[in-house]
């Protein structure tokens, strides 16, 4: 972990709001797990005076290049869908903890949960476990047919199903109207989850595998200050039982064992 | 050499140099240390202790505004138990003196820290949060009231085997009046300023950003209310003052000096810029180099006295 | 159709929107009537008016600072006479309600100026700015004591044709007590806030920039304060509130209303933009489109309420 | 006066620290007046949050094109000097009353002082008055060589006389020292003077022709606000006898006859 400075290599939208932006240096030539993030200074100066915490959506070592794949939702977001090539980008990362995968074991079977803009780190999720031999499904969902992004990319490591709130692309409705029999995505069919999306999302899959012995794993979202753990703004409570009494999500997270936070 | 015209000393702590990251912005010093030797720093205040584990508030705890921050944490801290048991104990790996903030609703908790930590031999000073509601005068705060913060102090002042620097909120009609009535009651320093109460609304949820609706102001915004308030209470008190708010660079604690300030704390800069503070303290000399300043107390309240 | 929904009534004052500009922020409406007719704008708050004309302040009489500005120009203008004669007449042309701030260092002051100038026709209401100086209580600014707030508001609401708006310091420890004390006093509205009281020292001259060393902090920097201080004042009080502290931009507007504004004045933004108040005016439209609010009097106090 | 974007041209360093910035575009097809100023935003956001007045110093109106000259001093300046060919530049103007030369006329023997970054005006100025056939001589004075510019630009109109406080380069001294009979700039060696130039410079210029009947104009500085005369941040204070108690620099100003001010 450390402050980088890095250079756009390119910035496209690519779905409604959505960028992805390709930064490149040195920097890049360090261990980077799936599912850790960027603290991101998206202008100069004081406004946005904080970095923005976003997921590292994809790697490229031999290119020294990654990418972040971010929704333009305020002033920060705004500013870096400005950013052209040649601009240099402040960062701070990589930070956090990610998704596990050490201990995955080929032919095991796994199924990666996305919504909106928790989709991009499920990319390099994707591509590390399909490098393990791991066969990867994924199911993301999207508000409507613009939104939707990363579908052919997932593709390339396993099946993907797309969900859309209002139909308009794959699926009607919420990823887990997808998490049944009828689409062979019930319990027997996985034997680790991967999740990042909103909230709700996340509760729904909470209050659904929380009984059960699954793995599963969930990428948190919370407003930060510091990014690495000194500040605790982005804190989530501990479930009862643990030695915790909280976790930061930017140190301890985002990534968590389902049943380790409690989602207010 | 160069390295003693960045020394201060002040309520008779010798500082290499007088930059400290300021308390609740550092935790207990561990994350920042990936990034940087601790002992580059002229001392470090560490996150507010209170008698016992506070959870703190709900989330969302921070919003910003602009050019500033707005943060509601609520004093989570670990208690003063574990504070005194591992993360004071880890810091004696610097040479680096430790200010202890305290923080209590009664003056019996306050009493309670400041007698045990002011014992912990790498805590050189401690800092004395008075921001915090007092519960037994209805809830203001100890900071807003010269009388219950003049006798919090004297109470404090009674236990602490170090110095007290007493921390004064910005958010009062006279703070000229809560200094010298903290001076008068013992204070070996003061810390200035605390942060200004502020709040965000969320134009979608149409609610406060923050869970705690209200929450306290730093950054680059507040700056000229802090330097305004030191100006006014340097001249007025004649215990020094460690001055904060808004700092991001050479030139503000500069500005600070000339303010009256004998030392600095650096808040939310960390958060824009982990190598904040040891940026600053090369850059500092820089400046004096520049200005051709052989000390930097020569600058301490250089803006008033003629 | 789409006008009357940024229509608001206020103290009796029917307002065709809610945007105006603050108080010595934009002279007479001379200057900024050579960009844009000001028939588009809610009403204009003029300048503070005193009996006598005030030379103000040395230069100079502003410094920036993060996010914000000082100000320290000393309430100069041409006088009351000066303005009842010239300035007032002059913004008949337009068919806007002119809200005249007025200022002074003793009761006799305010009242004086009050009487005569709530007679004026296109005076629709007076703004008092309580943050001078009260050189009959030894210089203590009116604004700071809840006491002597009420009592000039009284004096002022006997001689006074119109609507009274009580303009709030920011620089106080409890404002709601004062918002109390001038309503119960009579007041039929609040303004708020005005500036925080600020300082920036310049590095080579190592004195204050502005020649009156403190000044009046205004600007984006200040808005989470002023944002705070009218959810908690609109709260306890049921007069409406005039809100103003760093407001650039509709977004902005919409956020003090939630807080509990029922109009809003816009100082800096119009040096920064001379068109800010017209562009804040219709983008205020496009917000309401977007929020699917049909009038923006459903917004105000939204935040709090249920 | 209005509000106007106008493109960058070019934006070069002409001598220490100070840039010379061109800028383009159909706004500039208005009447400007040698002396007047622009009130520029010299970067988006809220840090610098106020626009910085910066002179006039030269117009083409075929090619639309206007110049400022400009030092860097704090972050204002320092942001414009980042400007690049192809930037917009949102800014304030003209502003301000300027050097009055209506009644110039030909054969007249104009007398230009400058100091540091008060050069700049009079190179518009210099043009205006050849333009009308008046006889310029410009007396211009910087710290030390690498500081100097617009030398030759102004020799183009007259003869140009150079100081330096160090002696590095010209006349070793203030531009005050030359102006007498030994240089041939005494009283009578011209009809009007215009100044401008930091505010020394102004005030001994004041000091020396106050009790004189010599027309002549010094235009001045003060930090601004609005800079349209609506805040009452720059004032002067008018000298005795005067119609007015004061004057705005921004609206008034910046441009004096010499005896109208008090130079505080
Ligand atoms: C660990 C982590 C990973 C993330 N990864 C991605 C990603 O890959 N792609 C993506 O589009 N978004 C991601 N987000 C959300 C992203 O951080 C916010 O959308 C972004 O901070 C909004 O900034 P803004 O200035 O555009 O919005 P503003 O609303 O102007 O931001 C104001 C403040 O609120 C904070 N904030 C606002 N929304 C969020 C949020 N949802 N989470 C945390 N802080 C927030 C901002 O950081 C900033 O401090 C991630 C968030 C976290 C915590
Ligand atoms: C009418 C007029 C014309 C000018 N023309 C030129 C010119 O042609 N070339 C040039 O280099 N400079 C000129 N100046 C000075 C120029 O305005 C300042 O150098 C500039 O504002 C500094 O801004 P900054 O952000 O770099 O410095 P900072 O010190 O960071 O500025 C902080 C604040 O102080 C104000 N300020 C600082 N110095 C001055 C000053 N000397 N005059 C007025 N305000 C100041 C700034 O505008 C800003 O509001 C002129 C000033 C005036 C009033
Ligand atoms: C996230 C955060 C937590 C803080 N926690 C404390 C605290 O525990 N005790 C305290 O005295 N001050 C606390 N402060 C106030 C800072 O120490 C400092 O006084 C203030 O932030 C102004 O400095 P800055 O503008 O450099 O941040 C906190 C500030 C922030 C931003
Ligand atoms: C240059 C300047 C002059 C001001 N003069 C007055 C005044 O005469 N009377 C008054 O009540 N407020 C005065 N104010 C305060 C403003 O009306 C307003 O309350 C304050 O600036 C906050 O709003 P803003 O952040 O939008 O500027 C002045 C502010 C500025 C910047
Ligand atoms: S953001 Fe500071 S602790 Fe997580
Ligand atoms: S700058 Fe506002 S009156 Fe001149």
């Amino acid at each position: 972990m450390d402050k980088g400075l890095l250079q756009v290599v390119s910035n496209e939208l690519v779905a409604d709001r959505v960028y992805r932006i390709r930064l490149q240096g040195e920097w890049v030539n360090r261990k980077i797990v799936p599912g850790q993030f960027l603290h991101v200074k998206c202008g100069p100066g004081i406004d946005p005076l904080l970095r923005r915490p976003i997921s590292i959506s994809d790697v490229d070592q031999t290119e020294h290049t990654l990418d972040m794949i971010y929704r333009v939702e305020g002033s920060g977001t705004k500013i870096l869908s400005e950013a052209i090539a040649g601009n240099q980008i402040d960062l701070l990362g990589p930070l956090g903890i990610g998704f596990p995968i050490d201990q995955r074991q080929k032919g095991e079977r796994a199924l990666l949960i996305g919504g909106g803009v928790g989709v991009p780190p499920l990319l390099y999720l994707a591509r590390e476990l399909a490098q393990k031999g791991v066969r990867v499904t994924s199911v993301i969902g999207f508000g409507e047919a613009n939104q939707v992004f990363l579908e052919e990319e997932l593709g390339s490591y396993g099946e993907v199903y797309v969900t859309t709130i209002d139909g308009s692309k794959g699926h009607n409705g919420l990823v887990t109207d997808l998490l049944n029999e009828q689409y062979g995505l019930d319990n027997n069919a996985w034997d680790v989850l991967y999740a990042c999306g909103p909230l709700p999302m996340l509760r729904a899959l909470q209050d659904r595998y929380q009984a059960t012995d699954k793995e599963a794993y969930l990428s948190l979202e919370q407003r930060m200050g510091c990014g690495v753990g000194a500040c605790l703004a982005c804190v989530y409570p501990a479930a009862e039982g643990s030695d915790h009494s909280y976790y930061k999500t930017c140190s301890d997270g985002p990534v968590f064992e389902l049943r380790k936070v409690v989602l207010g | 050499m160069t390295a003693a015209r960045l020394q201060v000393e002040l309520a008779g702590m010798k500082l290499r140099n007088p930059i400290m990251p300021a308390s609740g912005c550092f935790g207990f010093g561990k994350e920042y240390a990936q990034f940087y030797d601790l002992e580059k720093l002229g001392a470090i205040a560490v996150k507010a202790t209170t008698v016992e584990e506070r959870a703190g508030n709900p989330t969302p705890r921070v919003a910003e505004t602009p050019g500033g921050m707005l943060n509601a944490i609520g004093l989570q801290n670990p208690g003063l138990d574990h504070v005194l048991e591992h993360e004071l104990p880890w810091l004696e790996r610097f040479d680096t003196p430790i200010i202890a903030n305290i923080a209590g609703t009664t003056t019996e908790d306050y009493v309670a820290v400041a007698e045990r930590i002011s014992q912990v031999q790498n805590v050189t000073a401690l800092e004395l949060n008075i921001s915090c509601p007092n519960v037994s005068c209805g809830g203001i705060t100890f900071g807003t009231d010269p009388v219950i913060a003049a006798d919090l102090t004297k109470e404090i002042k009674k236990v602490s085997k170090k110095p007290v620097f007493v921390k004064l909120s910005p958010n009062v009609t006279d703070v000229v009046t809560i200094a010298k009535a903290v001076e008068a009651a013992g204070a070996d320093g003061l810390s200035m300023i605390n942060t200004l109460l502020g709040m965000r609304i969320d134009l979608r949820t149409r609610k406060p950003i923050l869970a705690n609706q209200v929450g306290g102001l730093s950054g680059p915004a507040i700056k000229p209310v802090a330097i305004r308030m030191i100006w006014q209470v340097s001249q007025q008190v004649d215990i020094p003052i460690i001055g904060m708010g808004g700092i991001q660079s050479a030139e503000d604690v500069i500005e600070f000096f000339l303010a009256g300030a004998s030392a600095v704390a650096v808040g939310t800069a960390n958060f824009v810029d982990p190598y904040a503070c040891p940026t600053i303290i090369d850059e500092l000399e820089e400046w004096l180099d520049r200005m051709g300043v052989n000390s930097i107390t020569e600058l301490i309240g250089a803006g008033w006295k003629n």
